[in-house]
């Protein structure tokens, strides 16, 4: 049994819940990788802080316009139905609810909806891009993450301790372990891996885990 | 996905009694009258929807679009920049009557409310209206010397729109300075449906030139040919129209 | 000697002061007229709050294009280089400080700048339309009107007596007795027509005139 | 009315020590990077412009461009929503060493402010921020039972942007997401110079698809085939260049 999704896998479980037809903005790096797994007979139309809604997958190597970029500079290319768009008109699409989902990566992720997702602290250049207008945007901010810290540490806590991006705009979070919901301020928890027992799976969790009906098996293909 | 709905009146169907309804135009140019018709029809045979409150430029002119909303009684306030026009009996029979409420606001302040309710911006300062009676009862601020009015964000349960080009996806093109405030009432209600002169397949719209992203439209249905209210008013049109 | 200009006349002598390749809003009604006085060899685009800017003449009776109208709701024609946009960019040209002259009617002018020109009093229907963000928005608010009211009453005062359109913002008053400037709080006479004297057009202000060098003649051709 | 420049040289000779340029751009879609280096040539030439504070999305990549410009000791500030990306050693090292000022302002912020700075507007709300280290200092209120925070324009001296076609009066098209800040900074900018891969008569451009019209432009210089800064960097170009 997996005792451990491979982000692939978290993309993958993301992405079965983006509806047809739903407008979605996926953050740089891990999140793009959602697109790729939209189920058969859905079509999300995806949106870039940029300026271009309805774009499709990276050109070729070689065949890339380097003028159809994404938001983490990524060629991408032209699909019938893209619109271009300036960058005030593209985050009052982000900032008026007009997307229906954003999916972003996580430092942290608070039981209350707090997200930290842009600075791990004082060092370095600081650095933050649409983050902040897109947590308040989307109908749905959900977060895809490794369910610990590369050293084994809880990314789920009872409240963030690194800068936060968002206050209380979380609403669920995919993890290489489970699938967490956020509600009234508390961690609800959905669906687990089979491979893990619910005291370990509450072990490495920052704050406690609640129960609201019964928890599905988190079970997604090899990837 | 597709936008398309076929018929305008399930284009209208759910517009519930006491809604806020954003109307596309100014004066003639870019009003959706078939829209409009389809919508008043609907009162006709059903009673509802009442009690609406209508965002738009101005107050409907003659007997045809708004200014036949107004006559049928489906109208319980106007918010506007301009309710005096040539024609604009309707509206001022019922105002001087006290049959219908106004809110004026100036040209521009109405175009950037609307604008912020779609950009999810709560409030903004703006020097218009300053020191006049239309700022009376609003915040008032100081930015590096000069005085400034706070303004608050407009949204609307339905927009009613008229669109050119309109693709599956919903994305628009206007025609001429028909577009005036429809791309902006497009970003600001739950929902937004445009009558386009010409429904076609995404791809067909230049991407470059798509004024209005579907990201903002909840449906469109064809209405080819459409009719020009000032057409109509220099007609002397009655809508319902009215026999002998 | 012409005693009085006609509205002709004073947009006439409006027009003389719009600098070539000048962007210009004329208000509705009569300050329309200012556009058909452009100097020869000069050349101002006009820009109309419902999203045009450098519209044509009004096209032959019978071929108007509904779609196509200024903000009087009269119907324009396109000319080479012609741009459409929607109201709110259409505000923010007007807001923003991006127009170089609007020139607009009144009821009343105050030796502070203060415009009253949108509502006689509390009878009737209140209408404002764009003038109220026109008066911020032009880098010259100017004026045209004549120089009393109907039944004789000065228009240009010490304080408007009706309800302002806006405050401070008018810097020039072409009438149809003089051109005058509002500086620092005070009315300064500019030009009068040569037939009447200082004092009687004093008599017909409601405000003193004051002097900054010579006073010039008012001299326009027959309109 | 022809707003057209001979030469790129002109087209940045009257930019002042001190001044704020807005400069169009995200990453390299859009990045005028023939009017950043005929900067960079003034500058090496004369010792102006210096102590500039820039605007862009970014702070440059690799060694041309914006990225250039700071190697050359002539950006003081930058005002950016993301200087950290693939390759932006220079502003980084600049940035540690505490030789050049940076403004982080979260993306949509910053776009929102430069379309206030534009269209007259001296301050808003906004969530976007709310509750961070980066709204601390700045005022906050409720609305609806929500909480914002109060940001403010954006404005520059000049803005310097690439655009696709430009004809003489100054209405400009874009060219894909090259598009991005550019139609708003040539708003919020004192004056705008575009780079027009091609200058084009009044007339050519549809006046649907202008997506800047004139009134915001103070000039256009031709600038045709322009570099992209993505292909100068994957090149590993250096600007002025490098000799042996």
């Amino acid at each position: 049994m997996t005792d451990k999704l491979t982000n692939a896998q978290i993309a993958w479980r993301a992405a079965q819940d983006i509806a047809d037809g739903a407008y979605v903005n996926l953050g740089i790096g891990f999140p793009e990788m959602v697109a790729r797994f939209q189920p058969p007979g859905r079509q999300a139309i995806f949106h870039t802080e940029n300026g271009i809604l309805g774009f499709g997958e990276a050109p070729e190597p070689g065949a890339e316009d380097w003028d159809l970029i994404n938001a983490g500079k990524k060629a991408v290319t032209l699909k019938p139905g893209t619109a271009f768009f300036h960058h005030a008109d593209s985050f009052a699409m982000v900032r008026g609810g007009h997307l229906d989902v954003a999916i972003l990566g996580a430092y942290q992720v608070a039981q209350n909806g707090d997200l930290a997702n842009w600075s791990t602290g004082p060092k370095g250049v600081p650095a933050v891009g649409g983050a902040m207008d897109l947590v308040h945007g989307a109908k749905r901010v959900a977060v895809i993450t490794d369910h610990v810290t590369k050293d084994g540490k809880p990314k789920l806590l009872a409240a963030c301790t690194l800068p936060l991006t968002g206050v209380g705009c979380v609403t669920r979070v995919y993890t290489s372990l489970a699938v967490v919901d956020i509600q009234d301020g508390r961690f609800v928890l959905r669906e687990k891996l089979p491979a893990i027992s619910l005291d370990n799976l509450q072990a490495v969790t920052g704050a406690e885990l609640h129960l609201d009906g019964a928890v599905g098996d988190l079970v997604v293909p090899e990837l | 996905m597709d936008k398309r709905i076929p018929t305008l009146a399930q284009a209208v169907a759910d517009i519930p009694d006491g809604a806020t309804v954003m109307i596309g135009g100014f004066g003639g140019s870019g009003a959706p009258i078939e829209l409009i018709h389809a919508l008043i029809d609907r009162y006709l045979a059903t009673g509802s929807p009442k009690n609406l409150t209508v965002i738009n430029n101005n107050a409907g002119n003659g007997h045809v679009g708004i200014a036949a909303m107004i006559e049928q009684g489906m109208v319980r306030k106007m918010i506007c920049s301009f309710p005096r026009s040539a024609d604009p009996k309707v509206f001022t029979d019922r105002y001087l009557a006290g049959e219908i409420e106004l809110e004026l606001v100036p040209q521009g302040t109405l175009a950037e409310r609307i604008r912020a309710g779609g950009a999810g911006i709560p409030a903004f300062y703006t020097p218009t209206s300053y020191g006049t009676d239309l700022a009376k009862g609003k915040p008032v601020a100081e930015f590096d010397g000069r005085s400034y009015v706070q303004e608050r964000w407009l949204k609307a349960d339905v927009a009613l729109i008229k669109a050119e080009l309109g693709d599956h996806h919903g994305n628009l093109t206007y025609r001429m300075a028909a577009r005036n405030f429809s791309p902006l009432m497009a970003t600001a209600a739950a929902k937004t449906v445009a009558q386009v002169s010409r429904a076609v397949e995404p791809g067909d719209i230049d991407p470059e030139s798509v004024i209005t992203p579907g990201i903002f439209i909840g449906g469109i249905v064809e209405v080819s040919d459409p009719a020009q209210e000032e057409d109509l008013n220099r007609a002397n049109a009655y809508y319902p129209k009215v026999t002998a």
